[in-house]
């Protein structure tokens, strides 16, 4: 049981870093980046199944400090959007070297 | 007095100076929301700001005179935090100081500026006291979120944005690494705080467990990133670029200071026992970090960069004394961040001083004949320079924290000779891009179309010359920061330097 | 030590002690004194500063080796042309002072070496009288003092240094008298003196080799008096770096010395010499050392070659220094270390030998050359190459005689030459020619003009060519007397140098010596008769101008003629006196017999003694041979059918080779100058120096740095989307580097 | 006089004072007031160089009492000083003066009066900082002579780096950040490796609870170091002194540094700095690790790099275009003359060697001084832009000449001394490799005596030479000490030779004695 969760939530993680790594729009890395954590929580809460309750508040935790990371994101990404007219990373390389 | 953490009034109560802070910024965050927006009320609530900072200085320091110690549980009440704190609290002020003349000429008039900084520094006290995973998680994203803002503080320019953006989405995704590393680890040892996985790891022998092997990789990993070890290094130099000044400061200096602090707590209090397992990761992970930095450093002509990359080098250097991983590495490490903090936050105060709106000035090149026209600030820069090249005398007390590292390697119970080595060939390269900033200021002639630097704001120079001071004076001194460094370590890690040994 | 040997000799109270000698330490004080003054002088008022850069400006006209001459008598009479703005002779500023203080310091110390060697006579000291000053390297075991050491062999050398020193001295007043650098002149010559003093003084090697290379110094800054010439320049430069090589011989000896017996003081050495095993391979290598520093100061093969060259210094210096006293220290030097010397028969033998090939092969050349000196120059290397087969066969009195009697006559023939050069001169300087004043060819006829020159020059010809009883004859002939001598039974002829039987060896050396004695009358023939006979080549205009020197000139070279004409009578042989009671005998080898008697005996040991007949017979010999040389010279040459310089043709075929001195300078610049000289250049400094240390290395790995740094701020693009794949990157490395193991 | 000094308790303060006066001279240097528009460039007021030249000499007078307060028949320390610096890390401020020691430090005081002079009127510019550089460069060299206490003598080591690199770099000539980067690195990266191990060696000695030890007194009997150790730690002391003395392979900084640096640098460098490499080989290189030092091969490697320093340093000196240059690389080749002599190690060339490094310091220093002096009339140092000018300038022609005697080693002159006390030393224990060695005296007179006829014999073809001014008061005032140096060292050097007598003994036992254990160590394995 335990086994097939925690390969199921391995599998949701790589997917989202998948994503990450292949999508160049702002919008929808944060999604995949949400979408790891997802996976995270869902580890955690497998484990809990065994060790307790200890698994499950830090899930709590994770959801709570997503949402404020959330908004701070989306926050930038429309500053950047002001900017730019775009969201579209490829472009957004003032900063290099 | 020892705290017992199971009796939650104990447990605020030793969370004491945390909480001050944190509930002085709330107020201080009403406040500033309470007026219009002015250059006046920006200045106004970073005195505040500051002022409250102090304040917690000393109820830290009290704390410390105390000597309180406390149960084991889900923080740690000893000298490493104190030290740590006190060192944040160094920074966050002066890159307050330093923000006040900044947002002035920038026209960054919220006040929130500050107060973000505030709570930043909180989360990274409680970082610092952090004993359990969930505090660590915690206290690393109250400092980060606050830090994401900071970055993009500056909405008229794109550079900021840019950089904010960037700094966010990795940090984020590297969040999630770190996250996964302590649900792997946490199923692992089906713990979350470290003393009990420590104990966990010894009683069901699980040094060879894959699932805390590849938890502790994460860990790394996340860690890494907030500190800007190679390779995950590569967000640093673009968001200190494009931050603004006080802010690279502050995350150059404290950011990654807090960082640090939580990474060795961890690894001395909750992973002692795997040294042999993670030794020759940490081991790569510094070597790799030195190098890169400086020589990547080499060929960087914008200061902000060029001192961003520094920092990853020097990055590398703490690494070392974490690779050593006894009670001495984290004294030297404890001596280091101090040194480093204020040799860092001095040579960006330097450069806020020579900056002009816009940041448009930030290339060395522009600092030519600086000697001639601001003798005091090319001193100064000298100093700062010569302090992170880790030069005795001239650089004060940059050497001996170079020194004490190196002490530490040697010391080590298996002696890190080789890093040794990689460490002083790559403070050699160092100097060839810390010189270069020297040269051009004094031995390069002023161009003729070179504008005369506006005159330094009174902050900025208070934090120059402070910091200069203290770098010179422990630099001829260092005895009295010495042992206040050896006697800051984490409680528990004694017995473990006692058994490597 | 010395230390101890002092302190002995002091124990047992010494003759001379208490007497005049205890002065010795004021002979070389005096020209010591003398040089002060006159640099001090030299430098006080120069005439010919910034404000006057016309004056002394010569350096255009003369070209090759006749640069020597001409440019000081350019620079007088320049002076002299600027008498027609100036209203007077331009001479220098305290010309007047330095006439007195120059000579003045030499005579005084002659005086004084005089009365020390009555007292010596008096005394009649058997041990040499040491004179300790003070400590002067003490490190440990080696113990070095400033210290003189005054016995007869010095005395004989301090005599010929004052006593012709001051004759040249005096002479020099009128030969330099219009030239700008005159004080600095009779600086250097002063300062010489001293060093030539402390050379022959010094009572241990290392004192000896301060003497030693101080001369070198003097000459080196002679020969180049007047630096404004490249040639002379040169020359000078040649001078010292070739007596560098010797000096590096000397001092190996003299660390192979110490290494060895431990200390360097001569009654430190001699006593323990006896430890060193006779003809031991270390005695020979030291000796070889030694003889290697000779060569260089005494211009034998093969480190004669800078001697030609130092003729571009002024006369009066090529007298003193290239031919009376400098070049003759390593004659001194070798009798000096006679003790050592007659420990290794190879050493003797090969200090013979090359001295005998030293003065065929510069016989040889004296036949070709057509500049006065340079005739004079290589008679002088001949000659030297005598008084080495002298002491090269153990006979160091005859050898030290030979030096004695050479120094009268050759410095007699160099001061002659001097006037000639100079009438030469003034003639051709008024009618502003830029003829070659030193050149035979544009001589001739002179004997009308310089009568008292010419007679005193033929005397000094007849003494070197060996005509009997002229001084030469009898030194020369003692030497060869003695070769044949040692060739029967002598540690020489029982010794065997390179496979060659000793005794072969001496009689082909007594050979060559006799054909060298041959050659030297030919060539010092054909000089007097070129110079001074036939008709005047000089030029119709300016024969009017040539004229006799004035008396401060052929004062000098009066008192040298009779020194030259009575010389012999120091050491007159036996063998003459016995059948023409001229004198009292062997004068001198009685006199020195206490410094060198018992090495020369070591080496006479077993020689059979040469009955009378026979040596009558040598003696016979020689003296046909001498006048067959002058005889040959007088039919060969036609002194009117020679043409002038300008007319004259090149020689070609072996004449030319040996005109061209068997092109050994430029054999040597070829093969050693100037490939050093390109290696340093091309490989040292351009590849190894600036290519591959410093480009290759040093800036190489820099650039190397830089060149990584480069690539590492290239991978910082800027764009997100690679950061994050190097992230995943480094989790993977990092997941790796904890699991895999 | 000796008693007078104790009537002032000498012994007890000089050191200290010799180490404090340039530094409180330079805060009085730097306080001095100026005149200075916000343009830069100001004229400052020529104070600066008059206060820079009596703080000098007051220097040198409170040295020179070392001479008489000295006894040369204790090799110990003298005039020793110790007290606590960083407890925690069991580091002591402890001085202390030696027979070697004297000498140097002599040396220093008795150079820097001179290079001020020298500096007189060729530095225009912040002379202030110039000066105050010049004197914390002096406490720094001090330091290292004095230093018995190696992470003090490391701290003093380094001191001397950043004016050095700030004077080349500031006032130096046109490849001036070129050569000062180059200075600084090259010295920077061994003496970093150097500082490793010191490291090394204070824990080695650590205490029970500890605390490393880094007191030299201390170390000298350390032991109980496995040989490779040793090995190791040997050669990072041997890079830190090669690249300063400079031995061969390591001696490209040298050239750039000599050349671009103002006459005062050049000086400094070669007359003093130079010699810290060799002092360090004597003073810790040796006496710490005899038994690596004394190693055969390691030992002949080092004496053939010495001797290809001396053979080569010459022959490129020879071909150099830039008289400077010229000078710079014949230093190369008398500190291979030193390296010989130390690593022949018998008492005379031990004694040599100090002698050789003492005259150096002298010869080349005035050398140095005589091209700055030159330079200053026809701003250039290519030797073909001269030749004849002794006409035109006879005292500075006399007095060149002298000085290039001395340093081609005239008997008479000091050079002489030195080189023939080493040889004869060397000549006892490597007789072949001395024989090759002394071919150097050949070459030093080729390429001196050379280059002395291109620049003042020769024609005086060229115009702009002929109206050169001839040496002024100034400095002839500061040529006559040197040349009066020169005659004294040459003609009567025992005084000298006495006092460093006792301590070159005991470096030559100290080491005789551990290699030679070591090397019965080895051969008992």
């Amino acid at each position: 049981m335990l086994a097939e969760s925690l390969a199921l939530t391995a599998a949701l993680f790589i997917i989202g870093v998948i994503g990450v790594l292949i999508h160049r729009n702002a919008i929808i890395i944060f999604m995949c980046v949400e979408l790891m954590l997802t996976a995270v929580n869902l580890t955690f809460v497998a484990f809990s199944r065994f060790y307790g309750t200890a698994g499950q508040v830090f899930v709590v935790f994770v959801m709570t400090v997503s949402a404020a990371e959330a908004a701070v994101g989306l926050a930038i990404i429309i500053s950047i959007f002001r900017h730019r007219q775009t969201v579209d990373l490829k472009n957004i390389n003032l900063l290099r070297g | 007095m020892q705290f017992d953490l199971k009796m939650p009034a104990q447990l605020t109560s030793a969370l004491g100076p945390d909480l001050l802070l944190m509930a002085g910024a709330m107020l201080l965050l009403l406040w500033s929301g309470w007026r219009r927006e002015s250059d006046e009320h920006q200045r106004s609530v970073g005195i505040l700001s500051m002022a409250l900072c102090m304040f917690t200085m000393v109820a830290v320091g009290y704390y410390a005179y105390q000597g309180y110690t406390a149960t084991d549980g889900v923080i740690a009440v000893d000298n490493f935090r104190w030290a740590a704190d006190e060192i944040f609290l160094i920074a966050t002020v002066g890159t307050i100081a330093m923000s006040l003349d900044y947002n002035r000429r920038e026209g960054i008039t919220p006040g929130e500026s500050h107060v973000l900084l505030l709570l930043s520094t909180s989360g990274m006290m409680i970082l610092a006291a952090a004993r359990d995973l969930i505090i660590v998680f915690l206290g690393i994203e109250l400092m980060s979120i606050a830090a994401y803002v900071l970055v993009g503080l500056n909405r008229r320019r794109e550079r900021s944005a840019e950089g904010a953006i960037k700094y966010f989405l990795l940090g984020a995704f590297s969040t999630a690494f770190l996250l996964y590393g302590i649900a792997l680890v946490y199923g692992a040892t089906g713990a979350t705080n470290f003393l009990t996985i420590k104990a966990n790891i010894v009683s069901f022998k699980l040094e060879h467990s894959g699932l805390l092997l590849v938890g502790i990789a994460l860990l790394l990993v996340g860690f890494g990133f907030k500190i800007a070890a190679a390779p995950f290094h590569m967000w640093a130099p673009d968001v200190y670029e494009g931050a603004p000044t006080p802010t690279t400061a502050y995350m150059a200096a404290a950011v990654k200071a807090a960082s640090f602090a939580a990474l060795f707590r961890l690894w001395l209090e909750a992973f002692p026992t795997l040294l042999s397992t993670w030794h020759e990761a940490v081991w790569w992970l510094a070597a790799l970090t030195m190098i890169v930095g400086n020589l990547v450093a080499l060929s960087q002509k914008n200061i902000k960069r060029l001192l961003a990359y520094s920092s990853i080098a020097h990055a590398g250097y703490i690494l070392v004394a974490l690779v050593v991983g006894t009670s001495l590495g984290s004294s030297a490490f404890m001596f280091y961040l101090f040194a480093y903090t204020m040799a860092t936050l001095g040579a960006f105060a330097v450069v806020i001083a020579l900056g002009r709106r816009g940041e448009d000035y930030m290339n060395v090149e522009e600092y030519a004949g600086l000697w001639s026209v601001r003798p005091g600030l090319a001193v100064a820069m000298t100093v700062f320079m010569l302090a992170l090249l880790g030069f005795p005398i001239f650089g004060g007390i940059g050497f001996f924290a170079k020194w004490y590292i190196l002490q530490a390697a040697l010391q080590a119970p298996f002696p890190q000779t080789k890093l040794a080595v990689i460490l002083v060939i790559t403070s050699v390269i160092s100097a060839g891009y810390y010189l270069y900033v020297v040269m051009v200021m004094f031995m390069k002639p002023r161009a003729s179309s070179a504008i005369l630097p506006e005159r330094t704001g009174g902050w900025t120079r208070a934090v120059i010359w402070g910091s200069a001071a203290v770098i010179l004076i422990f630099g001829l001194f260092p005895d009295a920061l010495v042992s206040l460094t050896q006697r800051s370590t984490p409680a528990v890690s004694k017995e473990v330097a006692l058994r490597s040994r | 030590m010395l230390l101890q040997s002092a302190v002995s000799a002091a124990s047992q109270v010494h003759p001379l002690s208490g007497t005049i000698a205890e002065w010795v330490w004021l002979l070389p004080i005096l020209p010591l004194a003398g040089f002060a003054i006159n640099g001090l002088l030299s430098l006080a008022g120069a005439p010919f500063g910034p404000s006057d850069p016309t004056a002394g400006g010569h350096g255009h006209s003369d070209t090759g080796s006749d640069a020597s001459g001409t440019s000081h008598i350019e620079q007088a009479v320049e002076g002299a042309e600027a008498e027609d703005d100036h209203h007077a002779v331009k001479r220098h500023r305290w010309a007047g002072v330095v006439s007195i203080i120059g000579p003045g310091v030499l005579i005084l110390s002659f005086l004084l070496a005089i009365a020390i060697w009555q007292a010596m006579a008096g005394a009649q000291p058997s041990a040499p009288f040491i004179q300790r000053y003070f400590s002067w390297m003490p490190v440990g075991d080696l113990q070095i003092d400033a210290a003189f050491q005054l016995d007869q062999l010095s005395m004989v050398m301090i005599l010929v240094i004052t006593g012709v020193g001051a004759l040249i001295h005096v002479f020099s007043v009128g030969y330099m008298r219009d030239d700008p650098g005159y004080p600095r002149y009779f600086s250097y010559l002063n300062l010489f003196v001293f060093f030539m003093l402390v050379l022959v003084l010094g009572a241990n090697y290392p004192v000896l080799f301060v003497g030693w290379e101080g001369v070198g110094l003097c000459s080196y800054l002679l020969i180049g008096f007047w630096f404004n010439d490249k040639v002379n320049a040169d020359a000078g430069k040649k001078a010292f770096i070739v007596n560098r090589v010797g000096d590096f011989g000397l001092l190996v000896a003299m660390f192979m010395l110490f290494a060895n017996i431990g200390v360097l003081d001569f009654i430190g050495v001699s006593a323990k010499a006896g430890d060193l095993v006779a003809g031991s391979s270390l005695v020979t290598a030291i000796c070889l050392f030694m003889f290697l520093g000779c060569t260089g100061k005494s211009a034998q093969i093969p480190l004669y070659i800078w001697l030609p060259d130092a003729m571009a210094g002024p006369t009066p210096v090529s007298a003193l220094i290239h031919a009376a006293t400098m070049v003759t220290a390593g004659v001194y030097f070798i009798a000096r270390s006679a003790f050592l010397f007659s420990l290794s028969p190879v050493a003797s033998l090969t200090v013979a030998v090359v001295g005998a090939a030293t003065a065929i092969f510069a016989a040889t050349i004296g036949l070709k050359q057509w500049d006065i000196k340079k005739v004079l120059a290589y008679s002088t290397i001949s000659q030297l190459g005598y008084m080495f087969i002298g002491v090269g066969v153990g006979a160091y009195v005859s050898g030290m005689f030979h030096l004695v009697t050479h120094a009268f006559f050759k410095a007699l023939l160099f001061l002659g030459s001097g006037s000639v050069i100079q009438a030469m001169h003034t003639a051709y300087h008024k009618t502003h020619s830029d003829e070659d004043a030193q050149d035979m060819r544009n001589m001739g006829g002179l004997k009308r003009y310089l009568p008292i020159t010419c007679v005193l020059m033929w005397i000094a010809t007849l003494a070197i060519s060996g005509i009997p009883p002229l001084s030469g004859f009898f030194s020369k002939d003692e030497i060869l007397g003695s070769v044949f001598a040692r060739a029967q039974g002598s540690t020489l002829a029982s010794a065997s140098w390179l496979g060659i039987p000793g005794g072969t060896l001496l009689y082909i050396i007594y050979a060559i010596g006799l054909a060298a004695a041959f050659l030297t009358a030919v060539y010092m023939t054909r000089m007097m008769l070129y110079t001074f006979h036939g008709p005047v080549r000089t030029g119709a205009e300016e024969e009017k101008s040539l004229h006799e020197a004035p008396w401060i000139m052929t004062g000098p070279l009066v008192i040298l003629g009779v020194l030259t004409v009575f010389g012999g009578w120091l050491n007159l042989p036996e063998v003459v006196t016995d059948i023409i009671p001229l004198g009292p005998r062997e004068l001198l080898a009685h006199w020195l017999d206490p410094v060198v008697g018992e090495a020369s005996a070591r080496i006479t040991a077993g020689a059979a003694q040469v009955p009378a007949t026979t040596e009558q017979a040598l003696i016979a010999a020689a003296v046909v041979i001498a006048v067959a040389g002058i005889v040959v010279a007088m039919v060969r040459l036609k002194p009117d059918r020679l043409p002038r310089k300008r007319d004259a043709v090149p020689e070609h075929g072996f004449e030319g080779v040996v005109a061209n001195k068997y092109y050994v300078d430029e054999a040597i610049d070829r093969t050693i100058v100037e490939p050093t000289y390109a290696v340093s250049r091309n490989f040292l400094w351009r590849f190894i120096d600036n290519g591959l240390i410093d480009g290759l290395l040093v800036n190489g790995s820099a650039a190397l740095a830089r060149g990584f740094g480069w690539i590492g701020s290239r991978l910082q693009t800027g764009n997100v989307g690679i950061y994050a794949w190097v992230l995943v990157v480094g989790v993977l490395a990092m997941l790796g580097a904890l699991t895999l193991r | 006089m000796a008693s007078f000094l104790d009537s002032i308790g000498y012994n007890l303060w000089v050191l200290p004072a010799l180490l404090a006066i340039p530094i409180i001279g330079a805060v009085i240097l730097l306080l001095l007031p100026v005149r200075q528009p916000a343009t830069g460039e100001g004229i400052e007021t020529p104070a600066a160089r008059h206060v820079a030249l009596w703080l000098f000499v007051l220097e040198f007078l409170v040295s020179l009492g070392l001479w008489w307060s000295f006894n040369p028949a204790d090799n110990g320390w003298q005039a020793p000083i110790d007290t606590a610096w960083i407890p925690t890390w069991g580091v002591r401020f402890t001085l202390g003066v030696d027979g070697i020691a004297l000498m140097m430090v002599l040396l220093t005081t008795f150079i820097m009066p001179l290079s001020v002079l020298g500096s007189w009127t060729s530095i225009r510019t912040k002379t202030r900082s110039y000066y105050a550089l010049l004197l914390i460069l002096t406490t720094g060299m001090v330091g290292v002579f004095l230093a018995r206490d190696l992470f003090l003598f490391y701290v003093m080591w380094e001191v001397m780096l950043i004016p050095m690199y700030f004077i080349i770099g500031i006032w130096g000539g046109e490849r001036r950040i070129y050569a000062s980067i180059k200075f600084f690195i090259y010295t920077f990266l061994p003496s970093l490796l150097m500082l490793v191990a010191i490291i090394y060696l204070g824990l080695h000695m650590r205490t029970a609870i500890g605390t490393p030890d880094f007191s030299y007194d201390h170390l000298l009997n350390a032991g109980g170091m496995p040989d490779r150790t040793a090995l190791l730690l040997f050669a990072a002391f041997f890079l830190a002194f090669a690249v300063k003395v400079p031995i061969f392979p390591f001696h490209t900084w040298l050239p750039d540094a000599h050349v671009e640096a103002p006459t005062a640098g050049s000086v400094i460098l070669a007359g003093i700095m130079l010699k810290m490499g060799t002092f360090g080989f004597m003073r810790f290189a040796l006496p710490l690790f005899p038994g690596a030092a004394m190693n055969p091969t390691v030992r002949m490697i080092i004496l053939i790099l010495a001797l290809i320093g001396i053979i080569y340093g010459a022959l490129v000196a020879m071909v150099q275009p830039d008289f400077k240059k010229l000078v710079a690389y014949s230093s190369v080749s008398h500190l291979g003359f030193v390296m010989l002599g130390i690593f022949a190690l018998t008492l005379q060339s031990v004694q040599g060697a100090l002698m050789v490094m003492i005259n150096h310091g002298i010869s080349t220093g005035a050398l140095f001084l005589l091209v700055g002096i030159i330079y200053e009339r026809r701003h250039s140092r290519l030797i073909d832009s001269y030749g004849g000018i002794a006409r035109v300038v006879p005292m500075f022609a006399a007095v060149l000449t002298f000085v290039s005697l001395s340093s081609i080693g005239l008997p008479g002159t000091n050079g002489f001394v030195g080189e023939f006390l080493v040889l004869i030393g060397s000549f006892r224990t490597y007789p072949v490799l001395t024989i090759i060695a002394t071919t150097g005296v050949i070459f030093a007179a080729v390429y001196l005596l050379w280059a002395l006829q291109r620049i003042l014999f020769n024609p005086l073809d060229k115009r702009e030479n002929e109206h050169l001014p001839d040496l002024n008061k100034r400095e002839l005032a500061l040529l006559v000490p040197l040349i009066a140096a020169i005659i004294w060292l040459g003609v009567y050097p025992a005084p000298v030779l006495r006092r460093m007598q006792g301590s070159a003994q005991l470096l030559v036992d100290r080491v005789e004695r551990a290699g030679s254990l070591t090397q019965v160590s080895e051969a008992g394995r």
